[in-house]
């Protein structure tokens, strides 16, 4: 399992079955290989409650696809409706969780995830949307930048995508709830300390109870 | 309501309502007139003890039918809807100040429901500016028109009635029976549906679901038809 | 032909054909049987663009009806769909006529036909939403009340449906069309003189230019 | 647009845009991306002299490809989508002075393109509040939660794309590609639907029909496809 496996795996384990999930791009897109996909329904933005696996190569139908723009399938019993239909689910709170990436999260919680730095501000998409509106928001990211530059930072220094906390952020060293208070370390990776993820973690954030390596 | 697991539970009208519906809950109840209305669960909440509801439906039946018989039975303690006028003891009831009604145009009770479901704060409608109806509510100019403003509306448990559903949930609605019921459907906090039947998942084609399982919670069959 | 007959073959002589068209209770409910069924197309707003002719007894839906409550039916082509649907065309200015009663009309045209005098105001349905988003509003009703009182008044003393004023306004006497500056004659019913009219009519009006008896 | 005859009217792309569209007019293209983008219309808009437009489109296509081609020919003056990062040439026409962008959440356009088509004065949405986005705007706090408020956004023509219909006009669409297609059919004084096949009247299920015709005006038939 790559870092990016071991991320997804780790934030499928939060998710409850029966809900209803948005996935974001990237590395939430590989939650659905650590789920029963039996066990949950998955909706995306641009019109579809009951997202199936991508299709084989010789059977993509080009009209069928993600908000990432990828070729997937149809569920039996799923539903196509249009943009604002899927936004007044989403915004609504009729989506239980959305699993979406982020470039920092600060010690409140909140997110920076649609203004890339040093890029023009031009794509906001969905995010805003979905951060507004699902019930449960796991962020999945890599704990530190490539540089090793903490993601997880006390005030974020890109423009926020939303005022409100996510609820989980999950990276390849830790998972961290989040309450009124601000964030809590709630597990560490296998082999992982809570000293080496504190090294790499400029949020201040409380220890949570029970803190064990999952 | 959460879902432990995916797909609505189906369940009697009585264990639906006994479930769901408590003193004192806002409930939405579907149709215009008798049409399209959850007759079976109307009967089973009128077979129930559940008292001091508000009602948010276009009318409140006709006189001993459906919501006209839960008027009667005195647990309706306040009414939203548009056309009350069908019925004649709404007005008995009010003038005995047993009933509060609240009278909205039927395009904005339908739009207030949607803004419920839709997760909105209000929206600006032109209807009713400068009416008896406006009265007391924000008005607003915006370019150049006047707007009245409406406040999104939710209850706490919606009885609507759809056709066909499959297990999921997913529902598809007949004629004119559809009406206000696939706004209720997404703007409350638990979503009992009453079908004509329910039907294997893959049966219902997925261009033509208009309310989506995620809204519905409870599938009750229909006994009570016009 | 009976003078609600009169009424309503005169208003379905405005319609200009490939119209959207919605009728309200009563009178004009008649008015289908002057016009060509194909040239227009009937819309309700309990939900259905494409309403047909009322079925035989034996062939009635309890559940395909107008916004009356009468059994009707469904013309190929046909279109259901939602309350909110349904008076988002209205408003939207999408149906391109509505043709509904009144009690009272004032002479800026505006009019009073949801609140019964002497009656709890407990029942409005869909004529303020129609009121304000029909492109053309077409009022039939009989000139006078059943005692000889006018309709047609300088003020209403009934509560307003709208601030908006109507189109036209069409009676068994005349049919009066409505401007800036308030209500026009335009055209006397066969056999009816002008002053019989203004006899009747307690709203100032102006004459139509070339004022006919049609 | 006055409709002097029931039914839409089947004319080529070229008409459509001949007749429907002038310099310096806003047009709204459904698509999300090239997905349900009206690619034949946008073909003869593109080879049409028409300029100065202001685009309403999630996206602006692909560089050089739908309406990424209308961009590089210089055609487009003002974008107003969500998502214009997947055609960088946006960001260097931006640069260049050439375009005037504006940006919103996804969910707010497609909403504000409902309220424009339901004649709605503008609505509050939580979306947004406190970010970027919403700089400039008024935030109003509604029972203890804050909200943004957007106005409805309506255009000149829309050019959209659906996957049948019937000779009045009815539409029913595909998959995916529905997505901003039936929000922009109701928000425009001109609608042209590129459809795949004009079926008989009575061929779509009226339970079924997803845009009216009384929304839309023309029809032409799809030549490019994905």
């Amino acid at each position: 399992m790559n870092e990016k496996e071991l991320i997804a795996s780790r934030a499928a384990a939060l998710l409850q079955p029966g809900w209803v999930v948005n996935l974001g791009i990237g590395i939430p897109t590989l939650v659905t290989r650590f789920v029963d996909r039996n066990a949950f329904c998955f909706q995306t933005e641009n019109g579809l409650l009951g997202v199936g696996p991508p299709p084989p190569a010789d059977r993509v139908d080009p009209n069928l696809v993600d908000a990432g723009k990828r070729p997937v399938t149809e569920q039996p019993g799923a539903a196509f409706f249009d943009s604002a239909t899927s936004f007044a689910m989403i915004r609504g709170g009729h989506v239980d969780a959305v699993i979406l990436g982020a470039l920092q999260v600060d010690e409140c919680g909140r997110i920076a995830n649609w203004a890339i730095p040093g890029e023009p501000v031009l794509g906001v998409g969905g995010a805003m949307d979905l951060m507004s509106g699902a019930r449960n928001i796991i962020v999945v990211m890599t704990h530190t930048a490539k540089d090793g530059t903490p993601k997880l930072v006390r005030e974020c220094t890109l423009p926020l995508t939303s005022l409100r906390p996510v609820t989980w952020v999950v990276t390849e060293l830790a998972t961290f709830a989040v309450d009124g208070n601000g964030l809590i370390l709630r597990s560490c990776a296998p082999g992982v300390s809570k000293e080496t993820i504190l090294a790499r973690t400029a949020a201040r954030c409380r220890d949570g109870e029970g803190l064990d390596q999952t | 309501m959460g879902h432990s697991q995916l797909g609505a539970t189906i369940v009697s009208a009585t264990t639906a309502i006994d479930e769901a519906v408590r003193d004192g809950m806002t409930l939405m109840v579907g149709g215009f007139g008798l049409v399209g209305a959850p007759l079976t669960l109307i009967r089973a909440l009128n077979a129930s003890d559940r008292k001091d509801l508000t009602i948010i439906s276009n009318n409140l039946g006709e006189p001993g039918k459906g919501l006209g018989e839960t008027l009667r039975l005195g647990k309706v303690r306040r009414a939203i809807g548009s056309f009350f006028t069908s019925n004649p003891e709404v007005a008995e009831a009010r003038d005995r100040g047993d009933l509060d009604v609240t009278l909205l145009p039927q395009g904005t009770l339908s739009e207030a429901m949607r803004a419920g479901g839709a997760g909105l704060g209000g929206f600006y409608t032109p209807t009713g500016v400068g009416t008896l109806l406006a009265e007391g509510k924000e008005v607003r100019e915006l370019n150049g028109k006047r707007y009245v403003f409406q406040e999104p509306i939710r209850s706490d448990v919606a009885l609507v009635r759809a056709h066909r559903a499959d297990r999921l949930g997913n529902l598809v609605y007949y004629k004119t029976a559809r009406n206000f019921n696939p706004m209720m459907a997404t703007a409350a906090d638990v979503v009992i549906a009453e079908v004509d039947a329910v039907v294997d998942v893959g049966q219902i084609d997925p261009e033509a679901v208009v309310t989506p399982h995620l809204f519905v919670d409870f599938l009750v069959i229909a006994e009570d038809t016009l």
